[in-house]
């Protein structure tokens, strides 16, 4: 029996359930001289915001167990040098592209969203709220349901594309962010960006990220990135889930899709072995002809626990 | 760039110092060029998940059965005592080669490399290929003392002159390759300097050849999460073309050899860096 | 120079910095057969309610990268045991005991504390507030502030000793958390408890964990504990901080001490070595002589990082 | 209970099935005793902390150069294939000897030894101190295939009767041990029977033991987070002494080996858990 990898993401049929998770596959100009992109579902690029950002000091990584800290600060060259150079590249590559965009004032979130309405071949935007808010003291959108309402209600006025905002990890409940992401216009959701962490180099008393806290990345999170596609999923069965956290391989993949992913995204893995999403495409392909398995739709969410 | 499962031909160490591993990987030493790296997977399984990337060494493109490259390293963590573990037919996982390359000069000739510790690494495959190109090669290593001077018997081989620097005295002369510096490009006649080694040691450097007036090739180092280009960890900050604004350079496939001129060698992190919000990321 | 590793807590002077973590070290029979207890600075029990609880059913664990989870559900005998058993044996031991209690309603909790206040030996309570609040739809009590302050300062009112509730690293702002529980009358706190974690057996779709979801311990949750103690701390320099969470060795112990820590617990280490506690005290020296550091406040939070 | 740094004394594999490491471990050997454990760090470093527990497969008092202990096992995942890599001379972290052992008999004499698969292995341990105590052993062993039946040249040796189950009939009677334990019973006059294996095995065999009116031993496994009774990881559901309520007993250190009479064997987890409050813990 044939396997279909095929997946609906919020209307849009995909060629396969593996996309890149944003920041880990820059706009894939660098991984396709290793794997052939158009296998992919989509390519989710780097967040871009209005004017090109250039990120924080160096040190911006730090190893961790069975993880990695980051503290980039969303260096991207804006959203015109996206248009003029990576999209009509990635079009000419032949796969879909979903658009993360990030500000730090609501307004900012909405011109990106504007300049990339009718954009060719963006299937979605992706929205990263793991900004720090600087009309309000610096929250982050993504912890608060409010200011999260706020960005997506804000870009669904002023597109119409699918919209995926991206939910941080680092809340005490998911679920109502959840929520007010979805009352506020959104079609589907991603989970989870990274989980905030810290570390110290003993020896000199330094942190070992020049922004001091960072975003904790790879198989460490597994567990809480699943534990959080687990939950929303539950809560919204119906809404699409584009699942990420510590994903390396097929294994992992198919644990969130159980979990509740529609879609899973590889990040830190790509770091590893550029082939880590062919890998895990192929994997999954294995797994459902030995299973039985004629597309994931049918077996998403089916983790055997009551109700 | 290539990614491959290659064996290992040797392991050796370098007067107890250092550690050498010649690695069978025909295609990628075809490809490679002075400057560049390769980034290697230690061990899957361990704690640590990244690769960890080393200047290419040597080359040795007529290997007994097949092409080689040589890493020299130091075990500095996990990775590299993975790596030092590691014996002939054991295999690893190696991406490369890496990055831009250093520049051979067309018309200049006398050639100074400046290299500090480890840091020297890749000034040997360079050296080779600079002698072949018809070049003058002179050699200043620096180090903390005797024993972490790399190689200094291959180095007075191919230097015209070879002078070493140790901060204990314990070989040549006592100081930094700084103290000998200017003194050499002179006598040297040098026309261009290749420098590799600690960041304080290459700002040095860039300033005194640009006193000299003469271009300096710098290669950095700095953390890398990926090594192909994707990951803006393991940026440098540079001058834009027209010198008005600092950018960030990924020294992975920007680098890692950049013209010293062009770092801006004051940008970079304070003693006390700030709490900035956390992820974006 | 010799090193004096004796500490302040909350007036309280310990040997050591290094305490065991909840629930990671029973009552000390067991690891008393390898470890002279006498070293630690206290021995924190297993949290214990009015009655005994059973705990969950098995798989009670399982392990993830870097790190396990667990869903053991405060399997217990209950504070009279522990008062009849437990703690004469540790008084006999010469170790002072800092009780953990925990229950479902605040009621509970002040049953148990008054059932420990004067009992001897016992220098602190923490409150174990990570536990559902059959009173509030099972949220847990560390979740929310207000639940937070409900119980801490009903505890207050019932004893004397100090009290060290034990924060939730799973929340939006733990700093808002803590100050909630200081507000209340704690004279400390104890950072972190495990985060909520989740894993699937992908061949039998069944979840790893009987109790589905699990706390996550051990090296792959230390950035995340890190920084929860760094921001607790900086947000209240004067207030002693238990700090946990992935702590191996010496070297994991002073990344607490430097982050904000006055004290640290050790708890899945002891699972994997036994004499975990003593080889961190022993590193613990070592570090303190070659930095010449004489006592560890002098380090305490001192990572360097502006303001 | 001892920890302690062991070295290997040899690596050798069984019917190209079954993995056997000899410990040299004299203080643990010294302790030992049939149904105990023994709990191994396979390796520091990896993405798995936690130790791994083995039964005691045989345990030789007059080693060559020292008294040693011996485990069998099969390749599950990272722990396991990190121990099939060790080979003499290696060494590994070792805890031991833990847990409740099977209890000899004063007076009865026929013991019927039941193991399922590489469950046979502490029964190994166990036939030896039966016989060297005076009693008739027989030899109830039943795998999947013939390849999975452990070490069955020896079972044959020490048993009076060794009858062999295999689930596709490659070996011995075709089905589950099961279905000849109740005409074994008879014809060996047994009158205790140990047993270890999966969970379901072990439940029949209590079953049908007592329908015998003779006791039985079982020797259970769970997942341990520690191994010597800290965590509650391990836990089985025992009847309290009146039967009135089952209770949680620690696998580790108050069995392995339980009195199958008090296993309640029916509060064994449902097919689909219900998400309960997370943490605690
Ligand atoms: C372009 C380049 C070329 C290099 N060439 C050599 C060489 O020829 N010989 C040699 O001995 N070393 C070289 N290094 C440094 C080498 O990569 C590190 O020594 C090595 O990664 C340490 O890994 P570890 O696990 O042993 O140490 P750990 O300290 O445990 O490593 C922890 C993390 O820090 C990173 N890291 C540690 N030191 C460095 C460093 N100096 N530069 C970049 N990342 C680092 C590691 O990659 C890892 O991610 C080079 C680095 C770069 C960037
Ligand atoms: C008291 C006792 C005695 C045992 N004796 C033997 C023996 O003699 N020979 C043998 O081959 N195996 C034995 N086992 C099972 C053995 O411990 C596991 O096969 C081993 O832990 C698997 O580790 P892994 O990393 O290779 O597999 P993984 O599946 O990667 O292990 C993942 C986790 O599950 C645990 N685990 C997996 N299987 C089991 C299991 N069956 N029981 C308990 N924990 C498990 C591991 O310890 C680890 O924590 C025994 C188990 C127990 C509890
Ligand atoms: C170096 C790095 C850069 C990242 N940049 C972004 C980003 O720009 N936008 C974003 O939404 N997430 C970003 N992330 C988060 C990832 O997209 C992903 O959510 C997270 O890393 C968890 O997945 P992983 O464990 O597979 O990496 C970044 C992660 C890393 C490690
Ligand atoms: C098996 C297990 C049981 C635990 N039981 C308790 C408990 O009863 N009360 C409590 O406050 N914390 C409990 N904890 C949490 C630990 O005390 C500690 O906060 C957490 O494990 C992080 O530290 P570690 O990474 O060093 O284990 C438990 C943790 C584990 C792994
Ligand atoms: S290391 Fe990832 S971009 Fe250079
Ligand atoms: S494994 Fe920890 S108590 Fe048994």
């Amino acid at each position: 029996m044939a396997a279909d990898l095929s997946i609906d993401l919020a209307g849009v049929r995909l060629r396969s359930p593996v996309v890149t998770a944003s920041g880990c596959f820059a706009s894939g100009r660098e991984v396709s001289e290793f794997i052939d992109l158009k296998k992919l579902g989509a390519v989710v690029v780097k967040s871009m915001t209005l004017e090109p950002w250039p990120g924080k000091r160096t040190p911006r990584m730090t190893e961790t167990p069975s993880g990695m800290l980051n503290a980039i600060g969303l260096q991207n060259h804006g959203v015109e040098h996206f248009l003029q150079v990576d999209l009509p590249w990635l079009n000419r590559m032949g796969v879909p592209v979903i658009a993360s965009i990030a500000g730090n004032t609501v307004q900012e979130y909405i011109y990106v969203a504007e300049a990339l309405q009718g954009a060719p071949g963006v299937i979605a935007l992706e929205i990263n709220i793991s900004c720090p808010n600087l009309e309000d003291r610096n929250n982050m959108f993504a912890h608060d349901p409010k200011a999260t309402a706020m960005v997506v209600s804000a870009v669904r006025r002023a597109v119409e594309l699918p919209l995926f905002p991206k939910l941080s990890p680092n809340v005490t409940n998911i679920v109502e962010i959840a929520g007010a992401a979805l009352d506020s216009g959104a079609q589907g959701l991603s989970l989870v960006n990274t989980v905030m962490g810290m570390a110290i180099d003993i020896h000199t008393g330094m942190p070992k990220l020049a922004g001091v806290l960072g975003g904790l990345s790879g198989p460490a999170i597994r567990p809480i990135a699943l534990r959080c596609v687990f939950d929303v999923h539950r809560a919204f069965p119906h809404v699409p889930i584009i699942g990420m956290g510590g994903i390396m391989n097929h294994e992992d993949a198919l644990e969130f899709v159980l979990g509740g992913a529609t879609a899973v995204a590889i990040g830190t893995a790509n770091f590893i072995d550029p082939h880590a999403t062919i890998k895990t495409i192929e994997g999954i392909e294995r797994y459902m002809v030995e299973k039985g398995v004629s597309n994931l739709a049918s077996i998403r969410g089916r983790v055997k626990v009551e109700g | 760039m290539i990614q491959q499962v290659a064996q290992i031909l040797s392991y050796k160490k370098l007067r107890d110092e250092y550690h050498i591993l010649t690695i069978v990987a025909p295609e990628i030493a075809e490809l490679s060029k002075p400057g560049q790296f390769i980034n290697i997977r230690p061990a899957v399984d361990r704690q640590f998940i990244l690769r960890r990337p080393f200047s290419i060494y040597k080359v040795n493109r007529r290997g007994e059965w097949a092409a080689t490259i040589e890493v020299v390293f130091d075990i500095r963590g996990g990775g590299t005592a993975a790596l030092a573990g590691l014996r002939a037919h054991d295999t690893i996982d190696v991406m490369g080669p890496i990055g831009r390359p250093f520049a051979i000069p067309k018309t200049r000739n006398n050639c100074l490399l400046v290299g500090g510790g480890i840091g020297a690494a890749p000034l040997f495959y360079l050296a080779e290929e600079l002698r072949s190109a018809g070049k003058r090669v002179d050699v200043l290593w620096g180090a903390a003392s005797a024993n972490k001077l790399l190689n200094p018997i291959d180095a007075k081989r191919f230097g015209a002159q070879a002078v070493f620097t140790t901060e204990d005295g314990s070989e040549g002369i006592e100081g930094r390759v700084t103290d000998v510096l200017p003194d050499l490009i002179a006598k040297c006649g040098s026309r261009v300097i290749y420098a590799c080694g600690p960041n304080g040691m290459l700002q040095a450097v860039t300033k005194i050849a640009q006193k000299h007036r003469i271009p300096v090739q710098v290669a950095m180092e700095e953390l890398m999460g990926c090594g192909y280009g994707i990951c803006m960890t393991c940026v440098q900050p540079v001058w834009d073309r027209n010198r008005e604004h600092v950018v960030h350079a990924r020294t992975c496939v920007d680098g890692p050899v950049f013209n010293g001129a062009r770092i801006a060698w004051d940008a970079f992190p304070p003693e006390r860096p700030a709490p900035t919000a956390p992820v974006g990321n």
